[in-house]
Order: C-alpha cells, then structure tokens, then sequence
C-alpha cells in the first residue's frame, strides 16, 4: 500500500514535472528559516548569516567542512602579540561599481560595533580591536586590546559594506534594498517579507561566477510545505528535509538528496550540581536527593539509549550516534574516545548499583521547534529510559519558553543542543560545559551546573593557543574529560539534508545553510 | 471601544511577559554577558514591565507602536504591509462563499427534500465538520502534490495596482490564490448554504409569498425577487460579519500555505514573542472589526428598509 | 425532550449521526479499557514498532489494526484515546461555558434595563473577535496545557451561550408565565431557574451541540498551530498534524485515520445539532410527511352558468404526524355573481382551508384529494398550474388575514402593485402605475402618491389592509376571497374597511367571499351565510334567516352564546364540550358528541339538504327550504 | 361606595422612552441633539375598583389599558400617580403588588409554563407563601380543578395536553389558588371561540358569585363588558374619557368616541350598512394635541385642538371628557 502511494506521488510527479515551465537559468530556493534582516551586520544569527553570504562577502570565510579560506582578505600576518595585518583582495567591485579597499573593512568593523537596536550583536567579534589603520588601500593595520588568537575566526562573520554609505546607514535601508549593496556572488533584487527573496547574478564576481542567473529564496517555515513545494515543482530545492519525508524521496527518480553530518551536536543535559533536582520525584513521589550527581546513573542513562534505533526510526537516518561534542574530521573530536554502547542491561545494573533499583520518576524537558523532530526524539529517548525502570514525562514547548526556563535551570533533565558553526570545540565546551563565569564568557550555557578545574584549564590552555595544533591537543583533552565524567549524554550529530530536482547538484554545507552559489545545473544548457 | 483597545494592549504586554524573553532566542548564543545585557538594554527590556508598558502607551499614543523586536522595523508598519496579502485573501475566499453559497442554498433551500437538496446540505455538513488545517492540507495533497495544477503555498508573482500590491495582478498570482482561497472560503461557503437554504424555507413559509402566489405571479418572480430580497437581509448581515472571521481565520490558511499576510506574521511572531508586533497586529485587526461592523451597520440599513424603525418599537 | 428524542430520529440523517456520535462517545470513554495499548504511556511503546502499516505485526508482537506512528505507537489507540480528549476537552468547556452563559444571559434578560445592556455590550465585543483569535490570544497569553484550553474556550463560548439563552429568555420574560409567577410573587431565583431555564434550554442545547462541536474543531486546530495541547497528550489535532508529514511518504495513516474520526465525530455532532434544531421547528414536521392519497374520482357536472363560483365536494386533507387531517369533508357551495357569502366558524372548522383551496393555494404536505372547483364554466382542477396562476390576482383573489405579514417587507407598495397587474397584463409600466394609484384612491388611502413609494413598514395596519385589498382588487377578479382580514384590526379601522369593501365589491360586481369567527361582521356585510364545523358546511342560508332562525343546533348554540343575545349579568347559554380534533374522527354527524338533540341516527352522515337554505341535520331546528 | 373601595388608580401616568435607532445615534453623535421620542401610555388615569365589583375598561390599540394593567398588578412603576390597594399603596418600596391582586391573561397557551404540570403550576405559589401545607396541598389541587369545572384527576398532565378554554381555566385556577380578592382580566376571551369564551365568561360570573371577587375587565369586545360589568371605563391614547355605569353608558353614551366605538362593533341582530368614523387612531408616539380624539372627531372645534378637555362629571356617577359638555366650542 505504501509503496503503491509512493508510485503514484511519483506518477503524478513526473506529469506535474513535465508541465512545470522550465526555469530558464533561474532557480528556486524553498529555505526554512526567513532573515529578519538584510543588514549583514544587524543580527549575528544563522539564518540571517545565510542570507547575507550571498550578497555580502566576509575577510576570510568557511568552506563547507567550516576550514577558514581566505575570501576579501587574501591573508592575515601576526605582526606582534597585539597587531595584525590583512592583505585585501586586489580588484574587487561592490555591486554599485565603488572598488572595495581598506576604507571600507575599517568602517565595516566599526559599524559592526554598534548597529542599533542589533538584538544578536557583532559587537563580541570585533571587541578586541583597539584601532585600526588603512597602510596601504590594500592593507589594513588591526592593533587588539589584548592577546586575540582567535581574531580571524572572529573576523570570518563580520560582512564588509561600502563605506560609502556612511555612518547613518539604517538597518531599514538594507530592508529595502537602497543599502543592500555587497561585493558577494548575488545582488539583491527584492525582498517580500514572509515570502521571498529574489536576487541576480553578479556578473562581476570575484570569485566562481554562480551558474543561475536569477534566484528566489522562499521562505515556508511549514515542513510540509515546503517538501510538497519541491514535489509539486514549485521550488527546484528545499532545504531541512524533514525526516519523514526522505524514505519517500529516495524513492523518487525526480529527486535527489543532499546529506552532510553538521556539528549540531544533540544531548541530554542534566541537572548535576544541585542536592534537589527539579525534576525528579521518587517512586514515591517526593523530591529526592539528586540521583545525576552520581556518574554511575548518568552512565546508566547514556547506555539506556539505543541511538542507533533512535536515528533510524525517528529521524529516517538523519544523525551519526554521537559520543563528544564534535564530529569526526573536525578540529577537538578526540578519535580515542570509545562509541557508547547501548546496553540497557548494563543501564539498569548501574542503576541499581548507585541506589535505584526501581528507578525514578523524572520529567524530560524538550524545546519542540527548535531540532529535527526535537519533540519526538524526546519521546523516544523516553520510551527508553522508560524501560529500564524509570518513569518518564516529557514536557515539549516552544523554544521562546524552553530557553528562559532553562537558562534558569528550572530543568534536572533536557534535550538540547549545540551547533559549532565556527568547526572546532572551543566555543561550544567553554559555553556549555566550562565554569559558569560571566567575567570570562564561561559557562554561558552551562544549563547543568557543571564545574570541573581540569576542563575549565584545558579550555583556558586552548584559547590561548597560538597554533592549530595547540587548540586541538587541548580540546581533544577536554573531550576526553567530559566524556569520562559524563555531565551531558551525548545522543547525535545532526544530519542535515536538502532535496533537489534530479539535474541540479548541491554542495552540501556542515553549517546547514543553503547557499544558491553552492548549486548547480547539470543540464548544461540551462 | 477606546478602552478595548487599552484592556487589549494590557493584556497582550503581560501575557507576552509572563511566557517568556525573547532576548533569548534572539540574542547570538555565544554572546557574552555584557552582550547580553546590551541587547536587552537595547529592546527596553531591561526596565520593569509597567514602565515598559508605560513607555510603550506614550509612544502608542503618538501612533507609534514600537519597533519589532525581531525585524527591528516599527511594528505597525509592518503589521499594515501584511494586510494587502491578507484582504486579498479574504475577500476572494468571501467572493467565492457568496457566488457559490447563495445559489446552492436557493436551490436546498427551495428543494429541501430532493435529491440535490439533501446533497448541497450534506456537503455543507461536510464543510462545517472539516476543521479548515486539515481541509488545507487535503487540498494540497491533491491539487498540488498528486494532480499538480496548482501551486501549494506562497504568493507568487505580485503586479502593483494603484500602488498596492496585489496577487490579482498576475496569472500566477491568481493561481497561487486558488487554493488558499478556497481553503478559506470552504468553512464559510456552508455557512452562507445554510443560511441561504434556511431562510429560504422560511421565507417561502410566510405569508407574503402565499399572498404573492395569490396574486398570481410567475414562480420566477416569487423566487428571484419576493423570497429572495428578504434571504439577502440575513445573509449580507451574516456576511459582512463574517468577514473578520475571515480574516483571523486566515491565520490558519497562511500557515498552511505560507501566504505571507498578517496571520503568518502574528503565528510567527506569537513563536518568537514579537511583543510589539503582537500588539500591533491585535490594535489594528481590533480597528479593522471596528470598522467592518460599522460598514455591516451600514449596509444593513441600505438593504433592509425596516431597519430605521426596527429600533423605535 | 420526549418529542425532540422522537423528531431526532424520525430522521434517517438524525438517526444514523445519534447513532454514529453514541458509538463514538462511548468507544472514546472506554478507552483505557478497549485500546489495545495506552499510548501515551511511553513504557508501552516500543520504537521498534514505528511506523507499521495497518494490519502488521510488530517486532515486539503487538497488532496494529490501524497501523503505527513514528513513536510505535498504536493508530488505533492513539485515535480513541485522541476522541476521548476532543470529547473531554469540547465537553468540559461547553458545558462550563453554558453554565456561565446561560445564568448571566437568562438573568440579563430577566432584570433587563442597565444590567442587561451593560452585559450585551460585553457579549457583543466578545462576539465581534472571532472564537479562533480570541482563542490564539488566551493561548498564547496562558500558554499549552489541557487545564489552558479549557479555559480558553470557556472564555470564547460564553458570550455565545449568553446571548442565545438572553434572546431565548427575552421570548419566553415576555409570555405570560413569567408575569403570572411574578404575580404570584415567586422568588427572583425561582423564575430564573425553575420557569425561564427549562424554557431557555432547548435553543440553547442545540446551540450547545453545534459549540462542542466547533470546541473540538478549534482544540485540533490550535494544537496544529502549536499553541494547543501539548505533543504529550493526546490530540487528535495534534495526531493529524504531525501524521501529515508521513502523508507524503505513503504513511497515510498516521494522520487520515485520526482525520478520519475526527471529521465523524465533529461531522456527527453538526447533524445532531441540525436535527436538534429542526425539531424545535414546527414546520419541519409537516414538511416531512406524504401527501394524502387522492380520492377515487367521481362524475362532476358543468355548473349553472350564472354562478361566479362552484366549490363541488371538495376535499382537502393534510397529512400530519398525528395522521390524516381531514380539513375539508366533500365541502360543496356556489357564489352567485355580485354576491357576498359569509363563511363563518370557528377555529378549525376548515374555513381557511377553503379559501386556498378554491385558490389553488394548498400546498404540500396537504392536497386537495377529491371535488371540484370551477371559476365561472371553468374548472379549475382541470388546469395546469400555469393556466391557474394566469387565473389567481386576475380572475379570482384573496385577501390574508394579518396585514403585517402579507405584504412583502423589503418591496415598496408601488412595486408589489405593479407586478400584480404585469403578471396578467401586457401593458406598460406607467400605465400599470396610474391604475394602481386609481386603486389605492379606491380603497380610501390619502395621499396614494406617496403611498406608493412606501414600504410596508411606514403604514399602519389599517392602511397596510387597504394596500392588500387594492391589490386584490386590481385585476376586478369575479371573486375575492376574503381571509378574515379585518380580525386583526381595531374596530374602528375594521368598521372603516368593512364599509369600503362592501361599496367595492357592489361597485365592481365582484363576488366575495368573507371568511371570519365574528357573526356580527358578516350580520351586516353578507348576503348568505355559510356555517363550517369541522370540515362539513352544515348551515347555509340567507342572512337574516339563519341569524333569526337558526337550523343546525350548532349554529343556534354558537348564536345563543353571543352576549348580547343574553339577558346582562345572567349566566351565558352555552355549547357544551369542546371541538374535537379533526383527526380520525368517526362517521356520523361530528356536531353529535356536543348536540342535546342527537339521537342513534345521527351515527349516519346527514346530507345538506334544501335549495335557498341547507341543513346538515336529521333534527333541525327549522326545516329546510 | 367609598368604604368599599379596594383599589383606587390615582392620576396615573406612565411614559416609556423609545430606543434610538442608529440613524439617531449617527445623528446625535454628529452633534444634532433631538430629543428621544417618548411614548405617553396612560395620561393621568384615575379608576376605582371597589369590593365585588367589575369595572370593564375598553379602548383600542394604543389606548393604554394594557400598561394600567400591568400598574395595577405591579409589573410596571407608575411614572406619575399612586395606586392604592385597601388604602396601601401598592408600589411603596419594592415593585410588588399584594397577592390579593391577581390577573387573567389573554393567551392561555402563552401564560402557562409549557414544562410544569398542572399540580405544579397551581401549587407553587400557595407553598411558596405558605398558604397551604404541603400535606394539603392535594386537597388544595382538587377543589381549585374542581371550582374552574375540571376534573381533579388531571393534576400530573401537562399544559398542552388541554384545549384553549381548559387551559384558560387553568390559567384561573392558578390566580386563584392564592385567594385573591380583585382579579385583572386582560383580555381573557379574545384568544378563544366563539362557544368557549361563554363557558369561560360564566366561570368568571360564578366565581364572583361564590367568591365574592372583584374584576377589573379588560377587553375591546363591547358586548363582553356590557354582559359582564357594572362600571365601564372608556380609554383612547392613554386617557379615561367617559366613564359610567354600565346601563348609563350603553343607553346614554355621551362622549363622541364612545359614540363611534358603539357605532363600529358589528352587531348580530341588525343588518346594519356600516357608518365608520373617519381617520386612522392616530401613533401614541406623537398624539394629537388638546383632546386626542379631536381629528376624527366630527364635532371637533378650535378648542378641541388646543386644550385638552378635563374629565367631569355630566350625570351622577357618569364622566366624560369632553368640551361639548362644558358649553362646546
């Protein structure tokens, strides 16, 4: 019956494919997630990061596996300790013809500093710089507060604009084009809010000219949708395939699928510092003592889950079982670290050796829009503590309310997680595992209360590090760490996936965002 | 109405308070402290909430709203760019529900026993019985995803008639409307058939028309001007009133079909705790009712001649 | 509630939904009992049974009749479990919202003035926001959670509520009940609760049926919006909306069957609500009955050439629950030309039914079943329906008894006249115009110019009556029959009418049949007078002799009662006994049961019997001439 | 006769303010301030009722003796005026009529509660005010059924279940379960047929022989009144305009409206060609000045227009408002 319905979706298909007016040259984008804005300096969020890769360039930017390359910015040299020098791109041209030179990454990362009303600020990334100085229209002269080893990662998110819109430029200006002016691969045409953005090549490219001459990037946040969008060939490509929908899609000779693991890394977090946790009630019914304070039911917890089931039947296969917050081939995984194992007779021996042996009763706390099937996978993870003697409740909500409750620590158990879009560990163990200590930037996300001296030295030992080989040695410490004491319960890496038609071809990115440049036609005479 | 419109913007500002912060999904979650407090500086939100509320009434009464905390745009302006892809919406689907709802509830109306009869008031039963998500997203599964007419969401091409935007404009404008529009005009399209079929019974039942059968007039003429004027009475009322269900209903059909108009953005911005676009969203659309019962006053008292003295007994 | 119970299932529709709702409602309140697992108990699932089509067996053993979602869990028991929600939740909430509503509209109602106002104020300004935006707004204000969307649709029903029990109540604080229990000095909460809330009830259950309904609806669609039920509860909402998904790979049925019981419950409730509606409609019951059988035909002759009108043992029955209605029994009678006939009786003497059965007036659920009428030379059942409307308003008219009801509200007088004259008629608008101003000048109206340009609404019902009678008249039909229309009025205005209308139809030559309960009218306006008693004529003479002499004992009765016929302050003489119903009488003389002068022969039917004066009676008072 | 007065209608006036309708509220909201039209229903009305006696008050629509009605028996407040019951006032404090007041209404269908049964309707009120215990109450139910002529056993039936002039009876029976002394009758024969409304007219005239009531007998029905009544009181918009016994008016009437009235009614015993007067009753909402009736009136003078003619006594015991009386025009 199944496969019947598959076949016919797929017959009707192709006459619906058949009658779709050929795009000539122009591609259809069907995205998830929709900018608030088109200043690429208003918001430092993804979706908008997204958006602005295409008609903005940074000084330096990431490649698909997130490995910095040189972009505007040639190369970075470390003069001394405090000061850096970048060789710009020579022969660049923003869309309005204005050549881009070293006035402009001055007043790029200046106004980055203080975009008013900016709710996600870059003003992080460029806090460090002291002065800068154009040398030469080519170079520029960046002299830091203190120490910045990281400056070039930081600098690899802020988006160079023309100075020639000078100090007043509005972020509502970008909004309606008049400022949305860039050096970047697409030109911005219009922007129809909640619907669709629409951009032209730019001929003048610097670098790889995309093959499309026009794009629209349309926004349809309903999963479904968006995927019926692609099928019934409105749109040429979706991103966030949802989970459901990629057995049926393989099935499709239109179609094809784009996978990439991410460095979205999902886990439990758990409450394992304070004496009551929140969440959890004894047989009985009390509040109890804190049974995640002991690494044996933490370890019991992590073997409870069949990751593997968990990926294939929940998320169609969109996850590699995770065992550290980092994917493999990225800069912290420590390749030593042993995949967990699932093993629920271990789980429940474990429970009872710490003092369980008819569980406990404890509430999952779940955002429920926030990760691929978030609130499903929660229920999952539940059915299987459930079955090594724990009761299990879920509580799904919206992320708007999950995230304050749990920035609060009002949650003992949670699903969550964290996507490492700069590609090594630093930021995302030092936010979510270091100290909490606002003074430091530690501990940010620390939702558990985790506190470890070693972790928080190894951490402080990798931001100081100079050299790539030095911050991976001491990241993959750090993992090392967490995954022997276990504060977090890693379940998976994310994998993302986008569905085209058949002829296009799509350079799959780790960062999850979809970038028109990255697709291609193999229909050359397209 | 004055204070409903206050009553309204109270409760929306703390209901909105209470539920959440929306400087946590907005705010980068690498930021640190400072960061943070910034940004919430920046929002006003770091003031307590009876001053922001204060503040907000002071701007309000300067016709400004406050700026979206999301699209950092002011609020009202754009709640009210959202409304031309709204109204288009609306009135198309009411379009739709009164070509088709009067002429089917004449004909149950007048034939409430026969076959066609029984039929329009089982699909009208039908109508009600779908509840309008379900309805959409059947409509896509047929029309766009397996039959693939027509598109399965968004506004397409838009042309600018007299300086508005409109999907009227274009052929794929029109054809992206279809199916919103009738998703829209399902629900209300069985309102209108019954209502027309059973006034319709009703008014064949009195009086006036044995009288006009007694005159000896053409069964056309009874039908098309006697029965028929009086059905008009409640169904324009009905109607006119409807239309601002319409219009928060949309709410429903714009996430179905990601129709970019006011529904989508208020859903939206309910997830990412928009406060100002909330409440501008609710003072307007509170506005649009007040001006549509209005209009509906109006029209009643053109159509019905006993309306002047219906409230002088 | 007996009555409605019966009308609720005299309809197959009604039936099949009673039927279709009950078995629903009880599968959703058995649940926990009959679903073959909980599937909201996470320890019953198990992920390795995800997504089964229906019929399989899973690798834990367990049968999916109707397939299984992502989580492994059962469709079946997820659907039943997901209904007893929707049941829980549409229930609940209605119910909290009737309580509410309905003792806030039935004591605004009650007490009226600023209490009531200030109330419907509040009911209206809820009623202006939709239910599903006021719902969106409490939601996203109280956030998810069952205890939430019970409150929420608590908060949009109850104006609803309110305002159908105030305008229930509002009808019923205006009959008399209520003033007499006022009277009576009952308690306030006592004619509150005791006499206006049992009234109130019937509108407002129906109203009830259709919000559970729509409260059902609303649940699933704003757990589909995300602000409803939270995903750990059982919503059918929220089953549809994340089965959808599936949909698209071939996994229909994690949500269509969902959809599916959702569409029968909510679908269900509507036509239960419509049956419930229905059958406080006192017109449905008729509109669902046969039509009466015709009788077998019998030989009819021409009539006299010189008689206007011929009514020939004409019988009409109406069909009724209660069975055949036998409203006219072979009624036989002829009008002169110029003539003017009073027919008098009392309520359900058949007399109306007579009126619009020499129009041609009598509709379905009624017939006439045997007899004939002839117009002139005539005959009138021998026409198609085409050719008699060509004759009524032109050759034969009629005139309603309530002025108020008769004239068509949203039509002006001028065009309600025109088209009378156009429907019979080739003459051109003006023309047809001046004669309907000679007409209404005829009638005694003042100022016919402006008249004409009026609604009906802007006169009185005295003028209202003329404008009917002008109209009736506009053609000159040979007869006009008149349907008690002065009843209604005061008896100045009447005594005005009557004088006009009998100027009129000596004027024109019409003949006239005036139809009313009132001796006294037709004492002074008719040549004959015809006496109706349950279906049969059983006087018919000149004027002055039945009034002077009666000859049926039931006009004698009917003439002794009138007061002035009695000496003052002595006891009145009086008819015994009350009229029996007109269905399944039994043979024989229906005025029998109520006669002092009945004997064993009266159990055959005496025929009319005489030529200038006919007496249906084996024992008359006077003999027949 | 004034030791026996039981209730005494004083210069009774009651207005009621119609609703605007949205044109007006348009209208006064754009500044344009009319004033609400007001509707005079009674105008200085004055009756008395005393100790078994029937006053019959006739008039037709608009005339107001619906509203008296409803004042006498406490249903409405008195604009102006004072109504005094055996000396009390009957609308002192609350709104509440001694129970000694009762009515009969026009619609026996409409004034029973379709859901209660016959014991329960009747019953209530006794209980309620502990007129009757409860173990009496049976007894109660049998001889009211029985003192309207029906049978004592249809206590458990509903109100549908009789015919229009049973359940007028009925409709008695419940006034006078409460034994009341003066029963306001409105219109209580309209609704019913010819043959029922004598059965239920001679109820009524024996009940005030075996009970001794006092009736104050609404109705337009001319011949009604005289059958029933000892005094008879004539209304038109609102005002009294002759009043007198009831031989004295039929055989003497002296106002022209009264005239007219007598004139109108259809009469069984004379072929009579019909003689209306001339003229619609005019709306109470905006009456006539001076004497109400003067446009249709055919004696009417410039005075009649102006002023409004006082009631006077013309004979002993008989009244008329009329400006004929006081040397006419």
């Amino acid at each position: 019956m199944r496969f019947a319905w598959a076949h016919l979706c797929a017959l009707f298909l192709f006459v619906a494919g058949a009658t779709a007016e050929g795009h000539a040259s122009h591609l259809v984008i069907a995205v998830r997630a929709e900018p608030n804005s088109i200043d690429p300096q208003f918001s430092a969020v993804g979706t908008n990061q997204a958006t602005a890769m295409h008609m903005f360039d940074t000084l330096f930017t990431r490649d698909a596996d997130l490995k910095l390359q040189p972009a505007l910015a040639l190369e970075a040299q470390r003069v001394d300790a405090l000061t850096w020098r970048l060789k710009l791109r020579p022969g660049v041209r923003f869309h309005d013809g204005t050549p881009f030179d070293a006035e402009d990454v001055i007043f790029s990362l200046t106004r980055a500093r203080h975009v008013p009303f900016s709710p996600a600020s870059f003003a992080g990334r460029v806090a460090k710089i002291a002065r800068m100085r154009a040398v030469d229209p080519l170079t520029v002269e960046i002299v830091t507060t203190e120490p910045a080893p990281q400056l070039i990662t930081d600098l690899a998110t802020v988006f160079m604009i023309p100075s020639e819109l000078g100090e007043s430029v509005t972020t509502a200006e970008f909004n309606d084009g008049r400022a949305a002016i860039g050096t970047g691969p697409w030109r911005f045409v219009r922007w129809l809010r909640g619907d669709r953005l629409e951009l032209e090549r730019n001929p003048d490219y610097w670098g790889p000219r995309p093959q499309f001459e026009r794009v629209t990037i349309r926004f349809i946040v309903s999963d479904a949708a968006r995927v019926a969008a692609l099928l019934s060939g409105s749109v040429d490509l979706i991103d966030a395939v949802p989970p459901a929908d990629l057995d049926g899609m393989r099935s499709h000779a239109e179609l094809v699928l784009w996978q990439i693991p991410t460095v979205t890394f999902l886990y439990l977090g758990l409450d394992v510092a304070r004496d009551d946790n929140p969440s959890i009630k004894t047989p009985r019914g009390q509040s109890s003592r804190n049974p995640f304070k002991d690494l044996r039911v933490r370890q019991a917890l992590a073997a409870a889950i069949d990751r593997k089931l968990l990926i294939e039947k929940i998320l169609s296969g969109s996850g590699v079982p995770a065992n550290q917050m980092m994917p493999a081939g990225t800069l912290g995984f420590d390749p030593t670290i042993p995949p967990l194992a699932y093993d629920p007779e271990r789980a429940r021996a474990l429970l009872a050796e710490a003092g369980w042996p008819n569980g406990f009763e404890v509430t999952l706390a779940t955002p429920n829009n926030r990760y691929l099937n978030d609130a499903l996978v929660a229920q999952a993870v539940g059915s299987m503590l459930a079955r090594i003697g724990l009761k299990v409740h879920i509580d799904a909500m919206p992320r708007n309310v999950f995230l304050p409750r749990a920035t609060r620590r009002e949650f003992g158990l949670f699903l969550y997680g964290f996507g490492s879009v700069t590609g090594e560990s630093l930021i995302g163990m030092r936010s979510v595992l270091g100290s909490v200590d606002p003074k430091r930037g530690s501990g940010t996300l620390n939702r558990g209360g985790y506190s470890n001296p070693v972790l928080d030295a190894a951490l402080q030992r990798a931001a100081a590090a100079n050299a790539d080989d030095e911050l991976a040695v001491n990241l993959q410490e750090a993992a090392r760490l967490a995954a022997a004491d276990m504060p977090l319960i890693p379940l998976y890496h994310q994998v993302a996936t986008w569905a085209s038609r058949a002829h296009l071809q799509l350079v799959p990115r780790r960062d999850e965002r979809t970038l028109a440049h990255n697709v291609t036609s193999l229909e050359k005479n397209r | 109405m004055l204070a409903v419109l206050a009553a309204m913007s109270v409760i929306v500002f703390l209901g909105v308070f209470v539920i959440g912060d929306p400087v946590e999904l907005l705010v980068n979650p690498e930021a640190t402290q400072a960061e943070r407090e910034a940004a919430i500086a920046a929002l006003g939100l770091d003031q307590p909430v009876w001053r922001q509320y204060l503040s907000f009434l002071g701007d309000a009464l300067r016709g400004d709203l406050g700026r979206s905390f999301v699209f950092n745009e002011p609020a009202l302006q754009l709640v009210a760019s959202r409304i031309p892809a709204t109204l288009e919406l609306a009135l198309t689907a009411m379009a739709i529900a009164l070509l088709f709802g009067i002429p089917l509830g004449v004909i149950a109306g007048t034939r409430p026993h026969s076959l066609i009869g029984r039929t329009i008031h089982g699909g009208a039963v039908l109508g009600f019985a779908l509840p309008n998500f379900w309805q959409g997203l059947l409509l896509i599964m047929v029309f766009a995803v397996l039959l693939g007419w027509l598109p399965s969401g968004g506004r397409g091409e838009t042309g600018t008639w007299f300086g508005i935007e409109t999907s009227f404009a274009t052929l794929d404008g029109l054809r992206h409307l279809v199916l919103p529009a009738l998703n829209l005009a399902l629900f209300k399209l069985s309102l209108i058939v019954r209502l027309t079929a059973s006034s319709m019974q009703e008014a064949l039942a009195s009086d006036y028309i044995e009288f006009a059968r007694a005159k000896g007039l053409r069964p056309r003429r009874i039908l098309g001007v006697h029965a028929l004027k009086n059905v008009m009475v409640p169904v324009v009322t009905v109607a006119g009133l409807e239309f601002g269900s319409l219009i928060a209903f949309a709410i429903v059909t714009e996430t179905v079909f990601s129709w970019p108009g006011m529904g989508k953005l208020i859903i939206d911005s309910i997830t990412v705790l928009d406060r100002p676009v909330i409440v501008a969203y609710l003072l307007l659309v509170v506005l649009m009712f007040m001006v549509i019962n209005l209009i509906v006053d109006i029209l009643y008292s053109a159509i019905d001649p006993r309306v002047q003295l219906a409230g002088s007994r | 509630m007996n009555v409605w119970m019966r009308l609720l299932f005299a309809t197959r529709s009604g039936t099949i939904a009673v039927i279709v709702f009950a078995a629903i409602a009880l599968a959703a309140i058995a649940a926990p009992w009959i679903a073959p697992q909980n599937p909201y108990d996470l320890a019953a699932l198990d992920l390795r049974d995800a997504r089964l089509p229906p019929g399989s067996v899973g690798p834990s053993g367990h049968v999916f009749a109707l397939g299984s979602d992502v989580l492994g869990r059962d469709v079946l028991a997820a659907i039943l479990y997901g209904l007893r929600m929707s049941l829980a939740v549409g229930v609940t909430s209605s119910v909290i919202a009737l309580a509410i509503g309905m003792l806030l509209g039935l004591y605004a109602a009650y007490k009226g003035g600023r209490i009531d106002s200030l109330l419907m104020r509040l009911v209206d300004l809820q009623l202006s926001f939709p239910t599903i935006l006021v719902a969106l707004i409490l939601l996203a204000v109280l956030g998810k959670g069952l205890e939430k969307i019970v409150l929420a649709l608590v908060l949009v029903q109850w104006a609803l509520f309110a305002r159908t029990a105030r305008a229930a109540a509002l009808t019923e604080v205006r009959k008399d009940y209520i003033d007499a229990a006022r009277i009576l000095r009952l308690p306030e909460w006592r004619i509150v609760l005791v006499h206006l809330l049992p009234n109130c009830l019937p509108p407002v259950s129906a109203v009830a049926a259709v919000q559970v309904a729509h409260a059902i609806s609303l649940e699933a669609t704003m757990s589909f919006l995300g602000v409803g039920l939270p995903i750990t509860e059982p919503s059918l909402g929220l089953l549809i909306a994340s089965g959808f998904q599936y949909l698209l790979s071939g996994d229909y049925w994690i949500s269509v069957f969902p959809g599916v019981a959702l569409l029968l419950l909510v679908g269900s409730l509507n036509v239960v609500a419509d049956g419930l509606r229905a059958a406080m409609n006192p017109r449905l019951e008729s509109a669902r009955a046969k039509l009466p059988p015709l009788l077998p035909e019998s030989v009819q002759s021409a009539p006299a050439a010189e008689a206007a009108l011929t009514v020939d043992r004409v019988t009409t029955r109406f069909a009724s629950s209660q069975g055949l209605v036998n409203a006219l029994n072979g009624v036989s009678l002829t009008l002169r030309r110029g003539e003017v006939l009073g027919l008098v009786g009392e309520s359900g003497s058949g007399k109306s039914v007579l009126g619009r059965s020499i129009m041609g007036l009598i509709a379905p659920p009624g017939r006439i079943v045997g007899g004939d009428i002839w117009l002139g030379t005539t005959s009138l059942t021998a026409l198609t329906e085409e050719q008699r409307r060509a004759l009524r308003g032109s050759r034969m008219a009629m005139v309603l008894q309530d002025p108020l009801t008769s004239l068509n509200p949203v039509l002006r007088i001028e065009t309600q006249m025109i088209e009378t004259i156009l429907a019979h008629e080739n003459v051109s608008k003006e023309q047809a115009r001046a004669r309907a101003l000679r007409a209404l000048e005829a009638v005694g109206i003042p100022a016919p110019e402006e008249r004409l340009k009026c609604y009906p609404h802007q006169l009185s019902g005295g003028m209202r009556q003329r404008v009917a009678i002008a109209i009736a008249l506009l053609n000159r039909p040979d007869v006009l029959i008149a349907d008690e229309p002065t009843t209604a009025l005061d008896v100045t205005i009447q005594s005005q009418i009557l004088a006009q209308v009998q100027q009129l139809v000596r004027e024109t030559g019409t003949a006239m049949i005036w139809i009313t309960h009132d001796l006294g009218v037709v004492a002074g306006l008719a040549d004959r007078i015809a006496v109706m008693y349950l279906g049969h004529i059983v006087e018919i003479g000149p004027t002055q002799q039945i009034l002077s002499a009666p000859a049926h004992p039931y006009t004698a009765g009917l003439l002794a009662s009138i007061p002035s016929r009695n000496e003052r302050g002595q006891p009145l003489q009086q008819l015994r006994g009350s009229t029996p119903s007109p269905v399944g009488l039994p043979p024989g003389c229906v005025f029998r049961n109520r006669c002092d002068r009945s004997s064993p022969r009266c159990e055959q039917m005496p025929e009319l019997l005489g030529t200038t004066r006919q007496v249906r009676c084996f024992h008359p008072l006077e003999e027949a001439t | 006769m004034t030791a026996h007065v039981l209730l005494e209608v004083n210069e009774v006036s009651r207005t009621f303010a119609t609703r605007r309708d949205f044109a007006a509220k348009l209208a006064s909201l754009l500044g344009a301030d009319k004033p609400v039209p007001a509707v005079r229903a009674l105008d200085r009305v004055s009756l008395t009722v005393a100790e078994r006696e029937v006053v019959g008050v006739v008039g037709e629509s608009g005339c107001g003796k619906s509203t008296l009605a409803r004042i006498i028996i406490g249903l409405l407040t008195p604009s102006s005026g004072t109504v005094t019951y055996k000396g009390r006032p009957v609308h002192a404090g609350e709104a509440q009529a001694p129970l000694d007041i009762q009515m009969v209404f026009q619609d026996p269908t409409a004034s029973l509660n379709p859901r209660r049964r016959v014991a329960e309707l009747l019953l209530e009120a006794p209980l309620v005010h502990g007129l009757c215990k409860p173990e009496e109450a049976e007894d109660l139910l049998a001889s009211l059924l029985r003192s309207v002529g029906l049978d004592p056993a249809v206590g458990r039936r509903f109100p549908h279940e009789f015919s229009g002039g049973q359940r007028q009876r009925l409709g008695i029976a419940r006034a006078l379960a409460v034994q009341p002394q003066l029963l306001v009758c409105d219109e209580p024969v309209a609704a019913l047929d010819v043959s029922v409304q004598a059965q239920v007219l001679n109820l009524f005239m024996q009940l005030r022989a075996e009970r001794g009531l006092a009736y104050l007998f609404i109705s337009h029905d001319l011949g009604v009144v005289r059958h029933l009544s000892d005094r008879v009181v004539i209304m038109y918009l609102g005002r009294v305009v002759e009043q007198a016994t009831t031989e004295e008016l039929f055989a003497r009437p002296n106002h022209p409206y009264t005239r007219a009235l007598l004139e109108s009614a259809p009469k069984v015993d004379a072929r009579t060609t019909f003689q209306p007067i001339r003229g619609e009753i005019p709306s109470p909402l905006d009456p006539p000045p001076g004497c109400h009736f003067h446009p249709r009136c055919p004696f009417a003078s410039e005075r009649c227009k102006r002023e409004r003619p006082e009631l006077a006594e013309i004979a002993p015991g008989h009244w008329s408002a009329c400006h004929l009386n006081s040397g006419g025009a």
